[in-house]
């Protein structure tokens, strides 16, 4: 598979933006670029998204290209999928994950198996943005994070970007991509800054990237949770000289084995730090992956530390009891390093 | 036409739903509550019009901007105000939030966030009191924007082939959040639309709370007789934004909205009651005052309750012992 | 009128499809069939009325009883009979069989098993025509059992709500599997819910093609022509099972089944033809006799050709290439 | 946790029956005790199932509490949870598991989450049964195997009755419920007949059975891959001596850990079967909680035998090149025991 272009091309440009910018840049750019590339969602167009992703496009590109709907969950993927059939490419925002169960038959069903039960005749390249993430306030109907429940249905590609140049440069690469593409874009990452180059460049899908290198222990996880295992990678580092190799999968299906088995090859210890439910899903799946193909080489059993497994609730210090915190994650590593 | 005590009656209801808002946005400005109120401002009179013709067994389904039925059902303040900010306290222990709670002692079958997801729970309600043949009347109450998923299409389409005894109860606000009912719907009136369920659609205007009561008792008798099910779409208007810290302006025009405060329904009611000598200014300032003191006290108990303790609801996702006892 | 050619021309596709139909049925009967047949018989007016309306371009979504589209818009019946018999060559290689294929080739949007799940692609192809401002209409073709899935009334939200050129078809054989429509919705006739939508909805005779062809050629040209959707309910029949090896009759009346047959859309073309002088009986026995001539032909050639190999197909489920090249 | 009943209590009569007999059976008999149970569905009524399982029911309870319904899955799910609120015991049939999706939003945002999120004031009980299994002709949209995607939702509990006796056990026990329980029911296995008690006895929900002792190893399982796995556990006692234990999980949420993880801790080797995809769902999370658990005595990774990831094929031998066979099962087997 291709390199990724982690940084700028030498060349580019590079502006600060916050990670929901980086997405609107790819949007931007592909809208330009490539006119078969629209927008629709709820409140995508004259309000520019929920959360601001879209704002500017509805001038920009004018209202043929980017569309308010209606609250019509399943009927906006499978509308997406038709355009896509008759040659178009649709981006179309979910207001937050909780609803693609409203919209999953189209998506696990249709969109992700059209392309093998045509013989290969129809593609489906349509790209799926939901945001994902875990908050007090959101409760049972307003906060979850699914995006592992999606891997067990073959034909889908997910990604969760977490920097806002990776954001653009996998966005890109996801409307180029002939397949459905979900993208998870986390509720904490949105306001988080970095540099993005300008231009034309792609992340390639299904390439993971090492945030942090070290010898001791792997972490591999995704989404808004790599701010907390940074963090807990730097306690650990100070306080006990733990070096923590972190691996940000960045696409989630199909997953990076190669680097992900590299890193624990050489760490001989992993964990699964994920946001999803601890049953299931993803950590699940990465749990499995490893310790079948390490088995010998593993200093201790692969550790999931997940979401406790509840709907997402409304009062904060529950949210907090449920989800992960840097605590959590530092006791964890703590017991699997025996120390 | 109703009695003076029933008037008054729905008059200080209307307050009572009011001021539970105001207060609550208040304490949401005050970063006192998780997440964000869905005000029900301006849309007092479905609530209360609703409400108030239905009888003690009768059952709602709510939705997020669900405070206001919610208070009209007959919830307690205090436990109302509790789940709000995440207290133990709360009808859900903190757990749903307002958009996430449901007590059958007081009706309440329940709401949650997700757009238009209970209506078919309030026709089942009414299935299964066709099924006992018990006598309840379920009411499913919604936005505009609901009308456009699915599964409400599905749940009416089993209401007219089933005759269940189920009032739809469509608020419409003429927005889906940011966007306007003409940029949702090709058609003139979303009541048009029983007609493709075989059942009588109605739409009235929602800021008059006798009238709603009027035609919620007439669907609700009709319902009882075994006539089936009613679609009534209530006609009126958000004065807030779509929650709190948005502020409304930036898809509505603000003659619009000042058009709108102008047919306030608590303002409505009241002249109504003055004009027939039933009420008085002084009288009204009584029952407001009331009214408002109440909220604050609730608000003061409210704040002062305990959050959740972290572990403890760790393993609440199974109920235990077999459901109904 | 149609001149005499292209009604004979209807005519043979007509006898085409049914004899599809037969062939695979008695290929079903012989075990040479993964899973089961859907017998499109005795609704052959529709698929054949409508595509003869279409020109090249547009384009046809279809559902689980889709042969009699996929016939008529203009596939090749060795490629289909294989997909049915799980073949190499067929249209999806053997992976999806009749009730999964696609071909933009012959303008076949595509099919799948789940009811009502391909009306939003209809939908979306024509939104995407109306966006790059091309000529096609998309016709999406249905059951009557499919009104009834939540999908399907949002997608037709979308095509009144934004004047979208496309077709919807209506088969409605009175039945969805075993239910009859008079326990399935609550309303006489299916094309009343147009109105919700905001779109003109017409009930016809499905079972008279030239009828169903021009009703199609005007809503096609009301389409390109920026008028929007149209919804045509097809009053037709099945004469077989819901799928083989269901006799059908278990909920069925017999006299009913009899009663529809004696309305065959085949016989009725064939009578008026004969009728205006523009077609002699000899002259059909010839038209029937290549057509099933063809068919055994065909039949013989996908019986004998080659199973997918086991392997081979194992990573056939991501594509490859960028779309559309 | 009370004992299962696993056989005929010693008093009662035994039948012979089919599995989808032994369904009805329990349908009848709580139908029959308790006047709230009702039961609805697609084709339900005056067919008696697309499948046979409730034929009957509808001349012997009639037509109130036996219903045919429009092709409406959310909707019929959705009314069964209102009904359930208001102090009823629906059962509702899907027709096969492929529909699901179809009502995804209403089974796992709202069935599973009502008794939490209203602060355990209002449970939920209904039971949702449906069918799963990978068989040519079916394709795509009607051969899927999704139990496995379900397990990272909590709130549900999933049943997988693999006898006839379990099947009468298990639905009375899922009907009596206070939660919302999905029954898997088996398309392989409809028609294998069995003793079944008759009279009232339940097996409960999160018990597994051991079928099959063994010292070697341990190989877990559900639903129609039973069959295969005890085939493959005969060849390789006949050819290899080699004594595979068999478990039968019966119950998929929540899992039977105890039974599970006792043994394993025995035979050292543990090899999960399932019909499901080999990516995420059932196989990953068995695979990942066993080596958290017996990492130390593990004699080798706990391998997943799944089916391969793809959408289920309509052709024969592309379904024979998907789902796991006895051969792989027991070359797998082999692989693990190193001969
Ligand atoms: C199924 C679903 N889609 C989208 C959302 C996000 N959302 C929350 S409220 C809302 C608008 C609802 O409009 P309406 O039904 O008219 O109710 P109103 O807010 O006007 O009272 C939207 C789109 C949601 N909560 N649920
Ligand atoms: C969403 C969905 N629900 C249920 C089924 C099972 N099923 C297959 S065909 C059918 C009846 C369809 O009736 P209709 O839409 O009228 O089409 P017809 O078979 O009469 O041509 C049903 C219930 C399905 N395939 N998809
Ligand atoms: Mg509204
Ligand atoms: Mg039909």
């Amino acid at each position: 598979m291709a390199k990724p272009m982690e940084a700028a091309p030498a060349t580019a440009a590079v502006k600060e933006m916050r990670l929901q910018e980086g997405i609107r840049e790819a949007l931007r750019h592909e809208m330009a670029r490539d006119k078969r590339v629209f927008v629709m969602g709820e409140d995508v167009a004259m309000f520019g998204g929920a959360y601001g992703v879209t704002r500017g496009l509805l001038q920009e590109f004018g209202e043929q290209r980017v569309r308010d709907t209606p609250i019509s969950e399943a009927g906006i993927v499978g509308l997406a999928i038709g355009a896509a059939i008759n040659g178009m490419r649709p981006i179309v925002e979910i207001q937050f994950c909780d609803l693609l169960p409203l919209c999953m038959d189209q998506i696990v069903t249709h969109a992700a198996r059209y392309y093998y039960q045509t013989g290969g005749r129809i593609p489906v390249p349509i790209v799926v943005r939901s945001k994902f993430g875990t908050r007090p306030g959101g409760g049972p109907s307003h906060s979850s994070c699914n995006h592992g429940a999606f891997i067990p249905f073959p034909g889908l590609k997910i990604i969760a970007p977490t920097t806002p140049a990776d954001a653009k440069g996998l966005l890109l690469s996801a409307i180029r991509d002939p397949n459905p593409v979900l993208c998870f874009e986390s509720h904490h990452l949105y306001g988080v800054k970095g540099p993005v180059p300008d231009g034309d460049y792609t992340v390639p899908i299904g390439l993971a990237a090492v945030r942090r290198a070290g010898k001791d222990l792997t972490i591999v996880t995704c989404g808004g949770m790599i701010l907390k295992v940074e963090e807990a990678a730097e306690r650990l580092k100070e306080k006990k000289q733990i070096d923590v190799e972190i691996i940000d999968l960045r696409t989630l299906a199909p997953l990076d084995k190669e680097t992900i088995l590299k890193s624990v090859a050489k760490t001989k210890r992993a964990m699964i730090v994920d946001e999803g439910p601890i049953v299931g899903g993803l950590v699940a799946e990465l749990a499995a992956m490893i310790q079948e193909n390490l088995f010998s080489d593993l200093k201790g059993p692969v550790v999931r530390v997940g979401a406790h497994h509840l709907p997402p609730p409304h009062s904060g210090p529950l949210v907090d009891a449920m989800v992960p915190g840097v605590e959590r994650i530092e006791a964890e590593a703590l017991r699997l390093l025996g120390s | 036409m109703l009695n003076t005590a029933k008037r008054k009656e729905m008059l200080r209801m209307m307050i009572k739903v009011r001021a539970f808002e105001e207060k609550l946005n208040d304490l949401y400005q005050k970063k006192a509550m998780f997440g964000n109120p869905h005000s029900y401002r301006g849309q007092e009179a479905i609530a209360v019009g609703v409400c108030s013709a239905l009888e003690k067994e009768d059952l709602i389904a709510s939705y997020h901007r669900g405070t206001g039925h919610i208070v009209a059902k007959g919830a307690d303040l205090y436990r109302l105000m509790c789940e709000c900010l995440g207290k133990l306290d709360g009808y859900s222990k903190g757990r749903g939030g307002k958009m996430h709670m449901g007590d059958l002692s007081f009706g309440f079958l329940g709401n949650t966030g997700t757009v238009g997801a209970t209506v078919p729970f309030a026709t089942g309600a009414a299935l299964a009191a066709k099924i006992r043949r018990s006598r309840e009347v379920a009411v499913g109450f919604m936005g505009d924007g609901a009308m456009n998923q699915g599964v409400v299409h599905e749940a009416m389409n089993f209401a007219g082939l089933w005759k269940l005894p189920v009032i739809y109860v469509i608020e419409n606000n003429l927005y889906a959040m940011t966007v306007s009912m003409e940029r949702s719907v090709a058609i003139k009136q979303l009541a048009e639309r029983a007609a493709a369920y075989g059942f009588e659609g109605k739409s009235i205007d929602g800021n008059d709370a006798e009238l709603v009561l009027d035609e919620t008792q007439r669907a609700a008798e009709k319902a009882r007789q075994g006539g089936g099910a009613t679609l009534l779409e209530c006609m009126t208007y958000r004065w807030d934004g779509h929650f709190g810290g948005e502020p409304g302006t930036g898809y509505r025009a603000r003659e619009e909205i000042e058009e709108w405060k102008k047919r306030c329904p608590i303002m409505g009611l009241k002249q109504k009651l003055i004009a027939a000598g039933e009420l008085t200014e002084a009288e009204y300032e009584k029952i407001s005052a009331a009214v408002y003191a109440e909220l604050e006290a609730v608000a003061a108990r409210a704040v002062a309750a305990a959050l959740p303790a972290a572990e403890a609801e760790l393993d609440s996702v199974y109920a235990r012992e077999a459901a109904h006892g």
